[in-house]
C-alpha cells in the first residue's frame, strides 16, 4: 500500500494524471488502468457507431424513393443487416457499461481499479477481435440475414458470410460476459469503507442490474449462435425443419437473451440519467430506493417477457398471453423511474446545460418509446403491428432516443473528468437541438407508416407511403449532421479545448470530490471513507465537515 | 488465512462414495419401469449428486452466503428458461379457445 | 387524402376492434406524454437556477406518490392487457365452417389454392361477409402473411402449418405483404387481396382457366396414385388404419401416448410416418418426405380432412 | 461531501496479516482476504454464465425430448451405458482428487498438491480417451450428424431418422462442449503445476488452485446431468 501511495502522491504533485502518467502507444494498448481501457472503448465504439451510422444513412437514402432504385435488393438487405449487427452488438450493448462503466465504476466506488484489471483488458480485446471478425465478414461481402439471424434462412438459404459474422458476435458476447463478471465482483467487493449499498450512486445500481443480465443472458445467445454456425457449416440438425427441428425454438433461445439485451442497453442509461439529473437540479434523487430497486425489477422481469417478440411467430396463443401479461408488468418499474426523475426537478435548482438538455430529451423520448412499447405488448394490436415500421420506430425511440441520448448526456457530463478539457457549450446546445429534432423527424413518421402496414426490411414499398418516408430521410440527415457535429466538437475539445475546472458542475460523488480531474493513475491518493448518502446536494462544504465520521461496519462488505 | 475451513478427509471420502452409489442407482433404476416417474427420478438423483458436489467439493457450505445465492441464481434462471419455453410447447396443441372468453360480448 | 393517408383502411370485421385498441392506447399515450412533458417542462422552467450558489431544500421522496405511480400504472396495464387479449382471441379463433384456402409461401411468391381447386399466385380472392381460414405453410424459409387492411398477420413456417382467419367486410383491393424477412427479394413477395361480393367471387372461381378438379378431388387422385389406398381403406381391414373420421379425433399410439389428429399430425404422418405409429399397426409405411411438394400435400390433407366431414 | 481521511488512520475492514500482505496481492486490492473473496466470487459468477451456456443446450434438449421421445429413446439405445457409467465414475474420481489438491493447498503441502493435480489430469485424459472410443464408434456407425448421417438400425425403423439426427446433433454438441471444457481444465492444471513449481502457491495464497477447482467441479456437474439425460432414455423398454 504505502509504496503505491507514495508513488501516486509524488506523481500527483508533479501534475501527473492517468493520461500523462506514461506515454507511448504500448502504454495504452497494454494498459490495465480501467480509465484508459474506458477511453480505448470510447474510441473503438465511436468508430463502430460511425460505421453503423453510414449504413443507416444508406438505408434511408434508398427509402427516399419507393422503387428501390439506388441499391440492388441484395445490397440493401446487407446494409440494414450490418446496420443492425454493428449498432446492436458493437455499439449499444457495450456503449455505457464499457465506456462510462469502466471509467466510473472504480471511481464511484472509491476503488483503485476494477476487481480484475487483466480480465478487463481481455474483454476489450475480445470486443475488438469480435468487431474485426464481423468487419471481415462485412468487407468480404456482407451478411443479409437481418440482425436476428433467424433460421432456416441463416442456416441454409443465405449465400452471405453468416458464419463469420456470427463468430464475430460470439466472440464479442464473451467480452460482454466478462465485463459483467468483473463489474459484479467489483461492486460486491471493492466498495470503499462506509460505502453501503444504499449509499451507492444509482449509476452503480443500474450497472449492477446490467451486469446481472450480461452474465445470465449472454451465454444463451452464445450457444444459440454456435448451434446456428454448426448447423450452417456441418449440417447438424437442431433447428432444421426438414428433420423435425423447430425454427421457433431458435427464436425462443435468441430472444431469451435478446430481449433482456435491450435492458443491457437501456439500464445503464437510466443510471446516467439519475446522476446527471441530480447534479443539474442540485437535488438528491426523489425516491432513491424506488429508483434503485426498479432497476433490479426491470432486470429480473426482463427475463420473463421474451415471447412478446413471437406473438405471431407460431407460438401458442396461451404462451402469448403469459408473455404479454408479464410484459405489461415491466411498464410499472419504468413508470416509477420516469416519475421519480420528473419529481427530482421539483423545487430543485435546475440548470439547463447540455448534459441536462440531453437528460430532458431522454425523459421525453424514452416516455414515448416506452408507451409505444405498450402498443406492441397488447396482443390484439401487435398482430397488426408486428414486423412493421411501428416496431422500428418504437425501438429506435428506446435505443436512440433513450440510450444514445443518455450516453451523450453521460459523455458530456463526465467529459471534463475524462479528458480534463471542456467542450464548447454553444456547440453542444446546437448539437442537442439538431439531434433531438432530427431524431423526431426521422422516427415519428415511422409510427404512422407502421400502423398503415409498411413492413420492416423492405427494399421497395407502395408509392402512397413516399411522403412519410421522405420526411424520415430528411430527419435522418439532420440527425446525421447532429451526430457529426457532436463528434467533431468533442474531438476538438480533447485536442485543443480549454482546460476544465476540477468540478465544473459542482457535482457530488467520489469521482468528482475525491479524485483529481483527470484522476491519477490509481484514482485516489488515499482510499476515501464514505460517511453519507449519495447526492448529498444542498449541504455546504463546512456542514459536512462537522458530521462525525461513522466508522464502517465490518459486515457491510458482502 | 487460517480462517479457511479445511474439510476433513472423511467428508470428502463420504461424498465420493455417495456420488458413486448415486451413479449405480441411476443406472440400475433406468432399467425399471416407473411409469411417469422415470425421468423425474433420474433428474432427482442427478440433482442430489450435483448438490453434494456444489455443497462440499465446491465449498459452498463453508463460503459466504452470497456464493450460495449466485449458485442458486444460475439454476433458477435455467428453470425460468425451461418453463417459459415449455409453456409454449405444452399449449401448442390446444386448439380449443379458452372455455370462457373474458369479455365475450 | 388518398396521397397522404395516415390510417389503413378498415376492411375486415376485426379491423375496427384493433383500431379501437389503437385509439385507446393512443389516448393513454397522449395523456402520459402531456403529463410527463408537462411536469418536466414546468418544473425545469419554474425551478430554474437563479444564482450560482443556490442550494435547494432536500426532499427524500414521498411514499404516497410512489404508491400512486406504482399502483395506477399497474391497474392500467392490467386493463389494457385484458382488452388486448380479448381482441387477440377473436383474431386467433376461427368461427365454425369457414371457407378454406391453402397458401404456400416460397421465395418469393405466394401460391394459394381454393377448395374448388382454383389456384392463384400473389393474389388472393375472397368473398366479403364470409369467414375465410387460411392454412399456411412454407417450402423454404420463414415468411409471414400480412394483410394490413384486415389487421391480420401470421408467420408461415416450413415443416408445419399455421392458420389464420378473417372476414372481409368491404369490397376492394388491398395490399398483401410478406412481413417476415425471407431473403433477397423479400420486398417483392407482395401481392393483392381482392375482397369481392359473394356472387362475384363465385363467378371468379368459375371464370378464367377452370380448375379441372377440386382440392379434394386432386387429393383423392394422388391418394390413389401414391398407392395409399391399398393400405388405408375405407374400413379397418387394411394394413394401415382407416382415415375415415379420424380428423381432430384422439389417436392412441403404439407407445401408449395419445395425440389429436390435427392437420400437423396428418402432415407429419405422411412425410415421416414412423414418428407416430397408431396402436396396433406396424411401421411399414414408406417415408414421403421429399416425394411430395407442399401443394400436393395440401390437397391430400384437404382430402383426408374431407373424409371426416359428415355429409 | 465525503470526508477525505487517510485510510491508514482508520481500522481496516478486515484483519490483515503481514504474511498475507506480501504474497500474491495485486496493488488495487486493500487486503489479501478481499482479493481471495473477489476471485472466488468472480469464478462463481463465471460458473453462473457457464450454467446458462450449457443451459441453452439443455433447453433445446428438453424441447425435443418432449416432442420426440420415441426417437430419443431409440437413439439413446445406441449409446454404450457401460462406457458412460465408467466415465461418470472417472469424472467423480477426478473431482475427488481435485478437492484433495485444494485441501493440500490449504495446508500448504506443495508436493502433494502436484500429486493430486497429476492424478486429476490422468483421470481427465482417461475420460477423454473413453470419449474418443465412443465418438469413433458413432463415426463408424454413420451416426455423426452431418451429410453422412444414416439411420438404418434394425428394430428401430419405426422412428424418424431426422428426429434421431436431432438427438445426435445435441449429443455431439453437448458432449463436445463438455469435452472442450475438460481440455481447457487440463490446460489450467498444467499451468497450476508450473505455478506451484515456481513457488507462487503457499498456504497463504492458493486462490488459483481453489478457483480452478471450482471450474473442474462444475465440469463434473455438467456430466452428472448429461449421463442420465443422454444415455438412460427409455432403457426399461
Amino acid at each position: 500500500m504505502s509504496a503505491v501511495a507514495n508513488a501516486v502522491e509524488n506523481g500527483h504533485s508533479n501534475g501527473k494524471t492517468y493520461l500523462n502518467e506514461t506515454y507511448g502507444i504500448k502504454s495504452w494498448l497494454f494498459t490495465l488502468d480501467h480509465k484508459r481501457i474506458g477511453i480505448l472503448y470510447l474510441i473503438t465504439l465511436a468508430a463502430f457507431f460511425a460505421a453503423g451510422g453510414v449504413f443507416a444513412s444508406l438505408v434511408r437514402i434508398e427509402l427516399a424513393t419507393p422503387q428501390g432504385d439506388v441499391f440492388e435488393a441484395e445490397t440493401y438487405n446487407k446494409l440494414f443487416t450490418m446496420h443492425g449487427v454493428v449498432m446492436i452488438f458493437f455499439f449499444l450493448i457495450p456503449s455505457i457499461p464499457a465506456v462510462l462503466g469502466n471509467f466510473l465504476l472504480p471511481l464511484q466506488l472509491g476503488a483503485r481499479d476494477v476487481a480484475f484489471p487483466k480480465l478487463n483488458l481481455i474483454s476489450y480485446y475480445l470486443y475488438t477481435a469480435g468487431g474485426v471478425v464481423a468487419l471481415t465478414a462485412i468487407i468480404a461481402g456482407g451478411v443479409d440475414t437481418g440482425w436476428t439471424f433467424y433460421t432456416p434462412y441463416s442456416t441454409t438459404y443465405s449465400n452471405s458470410f453468416v458464419a463469420l459474422a456470427l463468430i464475430g458476435v460470439f466472440i464479442n458476447g464473451f467480452s460482454s460476459i466478462l465485463t459483467g463478471v468483473n463489474f459484479i465482483v467489483t461492486i460486491h467487493k471493492m466498495r470503499a469503507p462506509g460505502l453501503t449499498w444504499f449509499r451507492l450512486p444509482l449509476f452503480i445500481w443500474a450497472q449492477y442490474a446490467t451486469s446481472l443480465i450480461q452474465v445470465l443472458g449472454t451465454p444463451v445467445i452464445a450457444i444459440t449462435i454456435l448451434l446456428v454456425v454448426f448447423e450452417r457449416l456441418f449440417q447438424i440438425g437442431i433447428f432444421n425443419p426438414t428433420l423435425g427441428g423447430d425454427p421457433v425454438l431458435m427464436q425462443h433461445l435468441f430472444w431469451f437473451y435478446s430481449h433482456p439485451a435491450v435492458y443491457i442497453m437501456i439500464l445503464p442509461g437510466f443510471g446516467v440519467i439519475s446522476e446527471v439529473i441530480a447534479c443539474f437540479s442540485r437535488r438528491r434523487i426523489f425516491g432513491y430506493s424506488f429508483v434503485a430497486f426498479s432497476s433490479l425489477a426491470i432486470a429480473i422481469l426482463g427475463f420473463l417477457v421474451w415471447g412478446h417478440h413471437m406473438f405471431v411467430a407460431g407460438q401458442s396463443t396461451y404462451a402469448g398471453m403469459v408473455f404479454s401479461f408479464l410484459t405489461f408488468l415491466v411498464a410499472v418499474p419504468s413508470a416509477i423511474k420516469i416519475f421519480n426523475w420528473a419529481f427530482t426537478l421539483y423545487k430543485g435548482s435546475v440548470l439547463l446545460d447540455s448534459p441536462m438538455l440531453y437528460v430532458l430529451g431522454f425523459i421525453g423520448l424514452f416516455t414515448i418509446g416506452g408507451l409505444t412499447g405498450l402498443f406492441l405488448a397488447t396482443l390484439g394490436l401487435d398482430v397488426h403491428m408486428h414486423d412493421t415500421y411501428f416496431v422500428v420506430a418504437h425501438f429506435h425511440y428506446v435505443m436512440v432516443g433513450g440510450m444514445v441520448m443518455a450516453f451523450l448526456a453521460g459523455v458530456h457530463f463526465w467529459w471534463p473528468k475524462m479528458t480534463g478539457k471542456m467542450y464548447s457549450e454553444t456547440a453542444a446546445r446546437v448539437g442537442v437541438f439538431l439531434i433531438f429534432s432530427g431524431f423526431n423527424l426521422t422516427f415519428l413518421p415511422q409510427f404512422v407508416l407502421g400502423y398503415m402496414g409498411m413492413p420492416r426490411r423492405y427494399h421497395t414499398y407502395p408509392e402512397e407511403w413516399q411522403a412519410l418516408n421522405v420526411m424520415s430521410t430528411a430527419g435522418a440527415s439532420v440527425l446525421g449532421i447532429g451526430f457529426t457535429l457532436t463528434i467533431i466538437y468533442l474531438l476538438w475539445s480533447a485536442i485543443g479545448g480549454k482546460r476544465a475546472e476540477a468540478n465544473p458542475f459542482q457535482a457530488k460523488g467520489l469521482e468528482w470530490e475525491n479524485a483529481g480531474s483527470p484522476p491519477i493513475a490509481h484514482n485516489f491518493v488515499d482510499i476515501p471513507i464514505v460517511v453519507e448518502e449519495a447526492y448529498a446536494y444542498g449541504k455546504k462544504h463546512d456542514e459536512a465537515q462537522i458530521e462525525s465520521p461513522e466508522p464502517a461496519k465490518e459486515e457491510e462488505v458482502v | 488465512m487460517s480462517e479457511h475451513h479445511i474439510v476433513p478427509l472423511k467428508i470428502y471420502m463420504l461424498i465420493f462414495a455417495a456420488l458413486l452409489v448415486g451413479t449405480v442407482i441411476t443406472v440400475a433404476i433406468a432399467f425399471v419401469d416407473l411409469g411417469f416417474l422415470n425421468t423425474p427420478v433420474a433428474i432427482l438423483i442427478a440433482m442430489v449428486k450435483a448438490t453434494l458436489v456444489i455443497w462440499y467439493f465446491m465449498h459452498v457450505k463453508y463460503s459466504p452466503k452470497i456464493v450460495a445465492l449466485f449458485a442458486f441464481a444460475g439454476f433458477f434462471w435455467l428453470i425460468i428458461m425451461f418453463s417459459m419455453t415449455m409453456q409454449d410447447y405444452y399449449t401448442r396443441g390446444w386448439h380449443e379457445p379458452l372455455p370462457i372468453p373474458f369479455l365475450e360480448n | 387524402m388518398s396521397d397522404f393517408p395516415l390510417f389503413p383502411e378498415q376492411a375486415s370485421t376485426i379491423a375496427w376492434q384493433v383500431d379501437a385498441l389503437y385509439g385507446l392506447l393512443l389516448a393513454l399515450t397522449l395523456f402520459f406524454i402531456v403529463l410527463v412533458f408537462g411536469l418536466v417542462i414546468v418544473f425545469s422552467l419554474k425551478y430554474r437556477r437563479k444564482s450560482e450558489d443556490e442550494q435547494p431544500e432536500q426532499i427524500h421522496g414521498s411514499i404516497p406518490l410512489e404508491l400512486a405511480w406504482t399502483i395506477i400504472p399497474l391497474f392500467m396495464a392490467i386493463g389494457v392487457f385484458t382488452v388486448g387479449a380479448d381482441v387477440f382471441f377473436r383474431i386467433e379463433r376461427a368461427p365454425a365452417d369457414p371457407l378454406e384456402v391453402y397458401v404456400v409461401g416460397k421465395q418469393w411468391m405466394w401460391k394459394a389454392q381454393h377448395e374448388s381447386g382454383k389456384r392463384e399466385i400473389n393474389t388472393l380472392h375472397v368473398p366479403v361477409g364470409q369467414p375465410v381460414r387460411l392454412t399456411l405453410t412454407s417450402e423454404d424459409v420463414l415468411h409471414d402473411f400480412f394483410i394490413p387492411a384486415f389487421r391480420v398477420k401470421k408467420d408461415v413456417i416450413p415443416g408445419r402449418y399455421t392458420t389464420m382467419w378473417f372476414e372481409a367486410s368491404k369490397v376492394g383491393e388491398y395490399h398483401l405483404f410478406c412481413a417476415e424477412y425471407c431473403g433477397t427479394q423479400h420486398s417483392y413477395m407482395v401481392g393483392k387481396v381482392y375482397a369481392m361480393e359473394p356472387g362475384d367471387y363465385h363467378d371468379w372461381l368459375l371464370g378464367g382457366p377452370m380448375a379441372s378438379e377440386s382440392m379434394e378431388e386432386s387429393g383423392a387422385r394422388q391418394f390413389a396414385q401414391l398407392g395409399c389406398e391399398s393400405c388405408h381403406m375405407d374400413n379397418s381391414s387394411g394394413r394401415g388404419p382407416t382415415l375415415v373420421g379420424i380428423y381432430d379425433q384422439t389417436r392412441k399410439l403404439s407407445t401408449g401416448r395419445e395425440v389429436v389428429a390435427d392437420i400437423d399430425y396428418i402432415r407429419e404422418s405422411i412425410l415421416h410416418p414412423r414418428a407416430k405409429i397408431v396402436n396396433g399397426y406396424d411401421a411399414i409405411m414408406p417415408v414421403f418426405d421429399g416425394q411430395i411438394n407442399e401443394q400436393s400435400l395440401n390437397q391430400i390433407v384437404a382430402y383426408i380432412k374431407s373424409l371426416s366431414e359428415s355429409e | 461531501m465525503r470526508l477525505k481521511l487517510r485510510a491508514q488512520n482508520l481500522p481496516r475492514r478486515k484483519k490483515l496479516s503481514d504474511a498475507a500482505h506480501s504474497l500474491g496481492r495485486a496493488h488495487h486490492f486493500e487486503t489479501a482476504e478481499q482479493q481471495y473473496e473477489s476471485a472466488t466470487l468472480g469464478m462463481w459468477a463465471f460458473i453462473v454464465q457457464e450454467i446458462l451456456f450449457f443451459g441453452g443446450l439443455f433447453g433445446a434438449y428438453v424441447v425435443y425430448r418432449n416432442l420426440y421421445i420415441d426417437a430419443f429413446s431409440a437413439a439413446s439405445h445406441q449409446l454404450d451405458i457401460s462406457l458412460g457409467a465408467f466415465n461418470t465414475g472417472i469424472l467423480i474420481g477426478s473431482s475427488l482428487t481435485m478437492a484433495l489438491a485444494v485441501r493440500c493447498a490449504q495446508k500448504g503441502e506443495k508436493n502433494t498438491i502436484i500429486g493430486w493435480l497429476v492424478a486429476t489430469i490422468i483421470l481427465g485424459f482417461g475420460f477423454l480417451g473413453v470419449k474418443y472410443v465412443e465418438y469413433s464408434h458413432k463415426w463408424h456407425d454413420n451416426l455423426v450428424p452431418g451429410s453422412s448421417f444414416v439411420w438404418e438400425k434394425p428394430g428401430y425403423l419405426d422412428v424418424a431418422g431426422g428426429q434421431v439426427k436431432i438427438f445426435f446433433s445435441l449429443y455431439f454438441v453437448m458432449t463436445g462442449m463438455h469435452a472442450l471444457h475438460m481440455v481447457i481444465g487440463v490446460g489450467i492444471m498444467l499451468w497450476l503445476i508450473a505455478k506451484i513449481r515456481r513457488n507462487e502457491i503457499n498456504e497463504h495464497y492458493f486462490t488459483p488452485i481453489e478457483i480452478s477447482g471450482l471450474y473442474w467441479h462444475f465440469v463434473d456437474i455438467v456430466w452428472i446431468f448429461l449421463f442420465p439425460l443422454l444415455y438412460l432414455i427409455g432403457r426399461h423398454t
